[in-house]
């Protein structure tokens, strides 16, 4: 029951949590998956994930210029797209010279 | 502004309430056999005007598709990130026009190397 | 926020995008996980909303949800049938402990920090106060971010074409 | 312009609806219940529209091509054929709903629900009336545009699940071409936007009524790449090369029979219903139509003003035909988009000099038409003159086989 009056309110601890939880799986998905978009794709959920936990902090704590929280995010979202762009672009050229994004059997530099 | 958005939130409720009542009312259709439902292998199978299907539809795609995603990525978010400004520009001022000018600028330096190096042609 | 509509409207979307999240861990079709993905981005998007993030909830449906997952789309179609599976690695167990930590930590520091809460009303507007911020303290990452992308951008397409 | 407060002022249907819910509040209602009853109200508000907008205009769609390709158009069922659009969707719902047995089951139907999404949610933040407006986003112009950046997936998800070579085909060339046409589309918007100092399309609207003029007297350039670039969005006909029956069948719903074809033809007949109505509140006043709205409810005429945009499109659907893949990506990124690049600076400059130089708008505004107008009409001109020079010509006479040096294959001698 406590448990529910706990859930019935959104505060920042909440928010957090939740963040938490999505970087947990986007960190899951970059570090066990082979290919190389599916990768990214865990790069992207975790980049969301910060965004959150910063839109969650400028909506809750004080502070004397509260948006600069979203002015952040605005950065990362725009960082996140030239990653993805230079990332899945490079992932397409693996792709052209090894025959395989499977990101264990891209070992150019090995040794 | 949540208040608004909470208004928006109904009419998306509503929105899909909107398709899925035809279809809903397509399958009660079916139900009391109003509604033919004898699929065969010839129906059922891929159409592809008459000749019959050889390998996989989802097959490997030209790189211009890409290319220009790339590019529409990149203009994407320049044009986003110059959406604020807009508002903002009449209390910028001097600075703010200028910051704005050349954050355009920039961008249509890049517009510039994609048409010269025919990244922007459908080949 | 004490708003019942609020707070039902923030645990539902927060389930829509922790589920959307954790089916990208399962589905085995690479195609599905970014219909997922883009799933989840939305989620994040409702729940910029009820943050009273308006402005970067837009641009978050417009660059992820209609932007980077048209390009990882495209990723996905330039390789053959073949590569699309979404199969872990040998990192599966460790990964799995390192997440665990992860949630673990974040939730303890959550709770056990005294947070200096505000305790104010959601934002009336931010897209203007946005502008101004881009304009005035950050100007210098603003013209940055755009000489960062038209070099990524130049970046990419040297790679991706062959000639 | 003060609207009568009366409950009986149907000039905005706003002004009932707050009659209605101050007689909730004096009811003793809860300010959650009158909360949900009026987004309630106007949820339902904008689906009737919907619901008959997107039933008629079949009607209206079929009859006007018709008249202009010299035929009657469906003339048999009802007075002037007024009942096909019930008699087409009865047939579609009785019809068998075959599914391809290689398709990807859950994606292939839930394609045309989920495309209903962004096509009715775009209504939400059109203002009808002064007061008559379901949710006033502060951004709700780039709001509009999230929404059909969202339409390009779902098409895909469509041309993906049903497996046919075709349908993927129409689909990677349908994402293609909306994200082509979206950058046009955003920066003329930009312009837009830049010029009413807001994102909000009440603020828009109500720029419009402040300074007495609408915006497509100050933006003739914005508005011509929009209606060019969302008739591209809209997939119809100039453009609509995802379809296109003659090269790849139907392109993404090749494979949809049934009620599932039938919403995926609608969801098109909303869409341009909704582009209609943008474009009607962005450049022509929205409801405010140069005092008119005195006298005639300004959401009638708001409705004139979406049917007067929507013949353009049917126009253009039934005069041009197809473009090539090519041309029509040519079209997006050389002239569209260095139009609107062109434009955006311009107006931003324009901008600044009324803020900075604080001139009243009675003397700034008119300049600004002018100068606006001059250009756009200086670079259409200049840029159909520069892109028509180096656009490849085709050979003007036909070549022979023995004019091409190739080497034939010689004639074999055993």
């Amino acid at each position: 029951m406590s448990i529910v009056l706990l859930a019935a309110r959104v505060d920042l601890e909440h928010v957090l949590i939740v963040g938490a939880v999505l970087f947990a799986i986007g960190l899951y998905v970059a570090l066990s998956k082979r290919n190389a978009v599916a990768v990214l794709m865990g790069i992207e959920l975790m980049l969301n994930a910060v965004n959150l936990t910063f839109i969650a902090f400028a909506r809750f704590v004080e502070s004397p210029r509260p948006l600069d929280g979203h002015v952040f995010v605005i950065f990362v979202i725009t960082v996140a797209a030239a990653e993805a762009a230079v990332a899945l672009a490079l992932a397409v050229a693996v792709y052209r010279h090894r025959e395989t994004i499977d990101v264990g059997k891209i070992s150019l530099l090995r040794w | 502004m949540l208040e608004e958005f909470g208004r928006a939130g109904f009419l998306l409720m509503f929105a899909l309430a909107f398709p899925i009542l035809p279809i809903v009312a397509s399958v009660v259709f079916g139900v009391f056999k109003m509604r033919p439902r004898r699929p065969d292998p010839i129906k059922t199978a891929t159409y592809e005007c008459g000749v019959e299907t050889e390998g996989d539809a989802l097959g490997q795609f030209n790189v211009r598709y890409y290319v220009y995603a790339l590019i529409f990525v990149v203009f994407d978010v320049e044009i986003l990130l110059l959406y604020p400004w807009a508002v903002a520009l009449p209390t910028a001022g001097l600075a703010g026009f200028v910051a704005g000018a050349l954050f355009l600028a920039i961008l249509v330096v890049g517009f510039a190397y994609d048409w010269a190096k025919k990244a922007l042609e459908w080949v | 926020m004490d708003d019942l509509g609020v707070v039902i409207a923030f645990w539902a979307l927060a389930a829509m995008t922790i589920g959307a999240a954790a089916m990208l861990i399962l589905v085995r079709n690479l195609m599905h996980a970014i219909l997922f993905l883009i799933l989840s981005f939305v989620g994040v998007a409702g729940l910029y909303i009820t943050l009273s993030a308006d402005f970067v909830a837009v641009a978050q449906v417009l660059i992820y949800a209609g932007a980077i997952s048209v390009l990882m789309i495209f990723a996905v179609m330039l390789t053959p049938l073949s590569e699309r599976d979404n199969s872990g690695n040998f990192l599966q167990l460790p990964a799995l402990v390192l997440s665990g930590l992860v949630i673990a930590g974040v939730t303890f520091v959550a709770l056990e920090t005294e947070w200096r809460e505000a305790g104010r009303g959601s934002f009336d507007t931010t897209a203007a106060e946005i502008g101004e911020a881009l304009l005035s303290p950050f100007v210098l990452p603003f013209e940055i971010a755009s000489v960062l992308l038209v070099a990524a951008m130049i970046g990419a397409i040297v790679i991706v074409r062959d000639d | 312009m003060s609207l009568l407060a009366n409950w009986y002022d149907f000039r905005d249907l706003g002004n009932p609806v707050a009659r209605l819910i101050e007689a909730l509040q004096d009811a003793g209602l809860s300010g959650g219940w009158i909360y949900a009853i009026s987004g309630l109200l106007g949820a339902i508000g904008i689906l009737s529209f919907v619901g008959v907008a997107a039933v008629i205009n079949i009607w209206i769609e079929r009859r006007l091509i018709g008249r202009i390709q010299v035929r009657r158009g469906p003339n048999r069922v009802g007075p002037f054929g007024l009942l096909q659009p019930v008699a087409d969707a009865i047939k579609l719902i009785q019809k068998e709903a075959l599914q391809p047995d290689n398709a990807d089951g859950i994606m292939f139907t839930l394609a045309p629900i989920v495309i209903f999404i962004p096509a009715i949610l775009a209504f939400s933040v059109l203002p009808w009336g002064e007061h008559m407006v379901l949710a006033d986003l502060n951004v709700g112009v780039l709001f509009l545009l999230a929404l059909s950046s969202t339409t390009t997936i779902i098409i895909f998800m469509a041309g993906y699940a049903s497996n046919n070579k075709y349908a993927i085909l129409g689909s990677m060339r349908v994402i293609a071409m909306l994200i082509s046409y979206e950058l046009p589309v955003v920066l003329a918007l930009l312009g837009v936007v830049l010029f009413a100092g807001t994102m909000s399309l009440t603020g828009i609207v109500s720029f419009q009524e402040t300074y007495w003029s609408w915006l497509i007297f100050f933006q003739p350039l914005a508005f011509l790449i929009f209606l060019l670039g969302s008739t591209a969005e809209l997939n119809r006909t100039p453009a609509d090369i995802a379809e296109a029956e003659s090269e790849i069948v139907a392109g993404f719903h090749i494979e949809y029979s049934g009620m599932k074809f039938g919403l995926f033809y609608a969801v098109e007949l909303v869409n341009t219903v909704a582009v209609s109505a943008i474009i009607a509140s962005l450049f022509f006043g929205g409801w405010w139509t140069y005092g008119l709205e005195e006298f005639i409810p300004g959401w009638i005429l708001f409705i004139g003003k979406i049917y007067s945009i929507y013949f353009i499109f049917i126009w253009f659907r039934g005069t041009l035909p197809r473009f090539r893949v090519d041309q029509l990506m040519a079209f997006a990124w050389k002239v569209l988009l260095p139009l609107a690049l062109i434009n955006a600076m311009m107006v931003a400059l324009e901008i600044f000099i009324w803020t900075e130089y604080e001139i009243s708008a009675g003397i700034v505004l008119p300049i600004f038409a002018v100068v606006n107008f001059a250009l756009a009409g200086v670079l259409i001109v200049g840029f159909g003159r520069v892109m028509s020079r180096t656009m490849e010509r085709f050979p003007k006479l036909p070549r022979l086989v023995k004019d091409i040096d190739v080497p034939l294959p010689e004639p074999s001698t055993a």
